[in-house]
């Protein structure tokens, strides 16, 4: 990494702050970019805009009342976030969590990635300046979103996923809409298909932007869908399996490329993968508590744990220390996939043109609030 | 009678003409706003505009008075003399060729013997006001964006030029006029299909819309070149940017779809102004429903397009055009 | 790649939004139009006095300390079984203030609240011009509750 | 927010009860058992749990990753290694000191050991400890190296050289805990800004809380 301002300027070149405040940077980001015309030499994202202390926070807040913090996070997927938090406690205080609740959990969470990837193919088509696939791709999300409120309560931030289970048992018709859902959405997502991939301009502004290579994105800590576009079948959900993703039937989406068309590929063949885990798992849904009896205050006993999620994003870990004396967690430390993929866009993304860093950066699909907690 | 005199009754029917082209002029542009909301919204699967009036027809006089009413902001270190003309300029020079355009047989400022020379030239001023403005806002997204205009303009205004002159030569003339009149029977598209395809992209790019929107891409620049105006300044640029859309796509009619003119059919001239004007929101509507549709392509692409595939084929119909005419 | 060639002919894009124009438009239109608000949406809180002990619990459990009671303890003479007289304390709620300000609506004080003197509704429109108006007392959470169940007695009528 | 009393209490607690906590609890349970007889160590847990279990719900029967590179890792680490114990079954953490995390991130990278997934710093009441989350694609297992240093001058050796990912989180560790990181290429601030005075995720930062 290259702190930029340090870099002279040649005569030909300028600095162009990208940023904090600029419609392709999905929040408060900015990037710097050292530019000589429309190329762009290097770049240095600087990040913290949105920084909340989310971390120290924990420190300060019971175990149950950091959850709904954990929200916040990655706010478009904030199902996934919940998830790490609950199975560190439930790691801690050696919780069984009931049969009914995994299912449940992975319904909810599988949902949650569909609506994240909608928004990703949304906000790409946007930042490729075809805006009329951005209400397309609210318009699905918005199907899903009311499947995740009916459940939960929330349309974007839900603290659902409870350490020990969920909140609430799953409504009455859910089952149902959320079939009824799931069977209606493919027919959407051909025109998707047919949209994008007909589409000349769109697959020339995509291909070979940003190419990355498996062993690079790897030591560059890159995770999920980025680190799969690259040809590595890397998902923690079947190298690390937790909840009941062990049982369940799913492929894991791979492309060869590595640039940003791959990136997207996998996105598009994820949004499918879900789907049939979705109805996997209402197919096989159990009857039974949903949620173990946990107490009210919770109060782990002493000891660390490092819990990993694949969130739509990538790897979301959580590690937790409990002094075992305070309700409060000790330390809480969360590895968030935006800022690793983020710290990683330098390297892939250096040496292209303006129009390309854009849509690079839209590929890379972070979202701040995961960045900066 | 002072009206007698010929030079007064010139400057009278001269004013009074422009007088009526500017306001006429206005008026599409302000329902151009208008319709080019709705018909996005509607592929995009919304409502659009709809509470101001009926339909939300009055939504563009609401959106000017907004404009109207609002700072205007000239930032500390602009260039202030060239930021505050750039958009007057644009306002200018956009009119300026709605002058030799005729909207049916007579209806027209002046009818110029070089009509459509006058209206390429004057048409490719249209870069100036965006490099002013472009530059006289001190700010680095309005520089990329002016920078990018001069790019863009270098490399389409040729095949610009190049595929109209399949049309000329078939026309034999350059009166916009006598153009129309050569298509009476049959539209020029049919005969230059080639011609009109150049034509057409390059008109694209030329009014810079999506997918050449490259000037003020939205989502690299923020802005482009008006990135840091507002208020009444960013709306001359607007409307420059919307007379420019209706030129084009008057250029296209006259040039390619026979201007008034419906085959085998002859027509009173206020029936003519109405098949003008009907040819014009058919291309414009399709000039919107490409915005609606595809992506913004990239610098890189947009100056290899011109280069590489415009240029050529718009040789290969000049010289298609004059075999035909020599057989 | 899968999907790529999933399909072989591909309708062209501007075909898509062709056919697009036609279809129904999927937005509302928001004060005459309204979604449908499930159950279990959290809006702004009910409170029920009748219920409320005084117990503090959702004052505990708040994670951005929004919600303030003020208690106060009043003696009542209640009869024993016996038919004696006894003196005994209770708390009473004086003030129960919610500050929506700070507010996230996570609703760990409605699960915190062991007699149910706390709900939430689907009450979400409560913007306001300043800060403090944004202070919600017992009269205004109980009021919107009450207008809520009114509107639906009221309801089944015609 | 924090009231008062958190930013006094921490000082105490922490500086008793974390300190025993990785050490002392961990080795009651599972660091002992393994060091004595690590073979054993899981099939005493498995007997806990069956014992419930197929009465009810016996499909819930699902093989417990265990942890095999657990001993692999002792064996390579000999010297190095302080202390070591394994949480879940599947979670080997091993302790090691400050100084030896160069060479300690050397021999798991050797191991296959290929994807630093975070870094995170944490203060007890006398030290200071850096734990590095690393895992193996090919070997599917994460190990957690404790590197302990020191709280008057925290110190350690950066492993960007290692693992290029290590770059922000090292810049995000020294901005949130204070550790210094030596050899880090742009050792900056990076969530919060150039001017900010302390390390917020240091017990005794101070917070204060906004009236209504």
């Amino acid at each position: 990494m290259v702190q930029i301002s340090e870099i002279p300027t040649g005569p030909n070149e300028m600095i162009l702050n990208l940023g904090p405040q600029h419609p392709s940077t999905h929040g408060v980001c900015r990037l710097v970019l050292r530019t000589d015309g429309e190329k762009v030499l290097n770049i240095e994202p600087v990040i913290g805009y949105l920084h909340r202390g989310i971390e120290k926070l924990a420190e300060n807040r019971t175990y149950i009342q950091f959850l709904p913090l954990t929200d916040r996070l990655d706010y478009v997927a904030a199902m996934g976030n919940n998830m790490p938090y609950a199975m560190a406690i439930e790691d801690l205080m050696e919780i069984e969590v009931p049969e009914r609740a995994e299912y449940i959990r992975v319904i909810m969470l599988e949902l949650q990635r569909l609506a994240s990837h909608l928004l990703f193919v949304a906000t790409f088509g946007a930042d490729l300046g075809a805006w009329t696939v951005l209400m397309y791709g609210f318009r699905e999300r918005e199907r899903i979103l009311d499947l995740l409120e009916m459940v939960s309560g929330g349309r974007l931030l839900y603290s659902y996923i409870y350490p020990g289970g969920v909140r609430y048992d799953l409504p009455e018709g859910f089952v149902e809409k959320c079939r009824k859902t799931l069977k209606e959405l493919p027919k959407y997502f051909e025109d998707y298909n047919d949209y994008f991939y007909s589409n000349e301009i769109f697959l020339k502004r995509c291909e070979g932007v940003g190419v990355l290579k498996a062993e690079d994105a790897i030591n560059l800590g890159i995770t999920g869908p980025i680190l799969r576009a690259c040809g590595a079948p890397h998902d923690l959900r079947k190298d690390d399996p937790y909840s009941i993703y062990d049982q369940l039937d799913f492929k894991v989406i791979t492309e060869k490329e590595g640039d940003t068309l791959a990136r997207f590929n996998v996105r598009m063949g994820e949004i499918y993968e879900s789907i049939n885990i979705v109805n996997q798992a209402l197919d096989s849904l159990p009857e039974g508590d949903f949620r173990a009896k946990v107490p009210k205050v919770l109060k782990p006993p002493p000891g660390a744990v490092y819990s990993r999620t694949e969130a739509p994003r990538g790897e979301l870990s959580i590690y937790l220390l409990s002094d075992g004396e305070s309700k409060n967690p000790y330390r809480l430390k969360i590895r968030s996939p935006s800022f690793c993929n983020l710290s990683a866009f330098p390297f892939f993304a250096e040496g292209d043109i303006l129009a390309n860093v854009v849509a690079n950066f839209a590929g890379i699909d972070i979202v701040l609030g995961d960045v900066d907690r | 009678m002072i009206l007698d005199n010929p030079l007064v009754l010139a400057l009278v029917k001269g004013i009074v003409g422009v007088i009526i082209l500017i306001s006429f002029i206005s008026l599409n542009v302000l329902f151009l706003t208008w319709y080019e909301r709705k018909v996005i919204a509607r592929i995009q699967v919304r409502y659009g505009p709809n509470r101001a009036g009926k339909f939300g027809l009055l939504q563009p006089l609401a959106d000017t008075a907004k404009l109207l009413a609002k700072e205007d902001i000239v930032p500390e270190k602009a260039d202030r003399a060239v930021f505050t003309f750039a958009p007057a300029t644009a306002f200018a020079v956009a009119l300026l060729p709605t002058m030799a355009i005729p909207f049916a047989s007579g209806l027209i400022v002046s009818d110029l013997n070089i009509g459509i020379l006058y209206i390429i030239a004057v048409s490719s001023l249209a870069t100036i006001p965006v490099i002013m403005g472009g530059w006289g806002s001190n700010n680095k997204y309005t520089l990329l964006g002016g920078m990018r205009t001069i790019a863009q303009s270098i490399s389409y205004e040729i095949p610009f030029v190049l595929s109209i002159i399949g049309v000329v030569a078939l026309a034999g003339s350059l009166s916009m006029v006598q153009i129309i009149n050569a298509q009476t029977n049959i539209w020029y598209v049919f005969l230059q299909p080639l011609g009109f395809v150049v034509f057409f992209i390059a008109m694209i790019a030329e009014t810079s819309r999506i997918p050449f929107d490259l000037p003020e891409s939205e989502s690299e620049l923020v802005a482009g070149f008006h990135t840091e105006y507002s208020g009444m300044k960013f709306a001359m640029f607007l409307f420059a940017e919307y007379i420019h859309m209706v030129v084009a796509s008057a250029l296209l009619v006259i040039l390619f779809f026979g201007g008034w003119n419906i085959p085998f059919i002859t027509l009173p001239v206020i029936a003519q102004a109405v098949v003008f004007i009907g040819k014009m929101y058919v291309v414009m509507t399709v000039m919107i429903w490409i915005r609606g549709t595809l992506p913004r392509i990239t610098i890189v692409q947009m100056t290899s397009i011109g280069w590489k595939v415009l240029i050529p084929l718009a040789l290969l119909n000049i010289m298609i055009t004059g075999i035909f005419m020599s057989l | 790649m899968v999907l790529k060639l999933s399909k072989i002919v591909h309708t062209p894009p501007m075909l898509v939004t062709l056919k697009h124009i036609f279809k129904k438009a999927f937005t509302v239109q928001y004060p005459e139009e309204r979604l449908e608000i499930p159950e279990r949406f959290r809006g702004l809180h009910a409170y029920y006095a009748d219920k409320c002990i005084a117990c503090m619990m959702c004052e505990k459990a708040c994670p951005n300390k929004c919600i303030q009671l003020e208690i106060s303890t009043y003696e009542i003479e209640i009869e024993t079984p016996d038919g004696e007289k006894k003196k005994k304390q209770k708390k009473k709620v004086d003030e129960f203030n919610i500050y929506l300000g700070r507010c996230m609506f996570c609703g760990l004080c409605v699960d915190n609240c062991p007699k149910g003197a706390l709900g939430m509704t689907t009450e979400y429109e409560f913007s306001d011009n300043d800060r403090k108006s944004l202070v919600y007392g017992i009269d205004r959470l109980a009021s919107k509750e009450m207008a809520k169940e009114e509107e639906k007695e009221n309801e089944p009528e015609p | 927010m924090a009231e008062e009393e958190p930013v006094e209490k921490p000082e105490e607690k922490p500086a008793e009860k974390p300190v025993e906590q990785p050490e002392e609890k961990p080795v009651e349970k599972p660091v002992e058992k393994p060091v004595e007889r690590p073979v054993e160590e899981p099939e005493e847990k498995i007997e806990e749990r069956p014992v419930e279990k197929p009465e009810e719900e016996p499909k819930k029967e699902r093989p417990v990753i265990k942890s095999k590179v657990f001993d692999e890792i002792k064996e390579a680490l000999k010297d190095k290694i302080v202390d070591s114990w394994i949480m879940s079954e599947r979670r080997p953490f091993i302790i090691i000191k400050g100084e030896d995390i160069l060479k300690v991130a050397k021999t798991l990278v050797g191991m296959e050991f290929d994807h630093l997934s975070a870094i995170s710093g944490v203060e007890y009441g006398d030290r200071m400890e850096c734990a590095y989350h690393i895992w193996s694609y090919s070997k599917r297992e994460l190990v957690t190296v404790k590197a302990v240093i020191s709280k008057d001058n925290p110190k350690i050796d950066s492993l960007t050289p290692i693992w290029k990912s290590a770059d922000w989180h090292e810049r995000e560790t020294y901005d949130l805990m204070g550790i210094v990181f030596e050899g880090h290429p742009d050792l900056r601030r990076i969530l919060l800004s150039d001017d900010f005075k302390g390390h917020p995720l240091r017990k005794d930062f101070e917070l204060t809380e906004k009236p209504w």
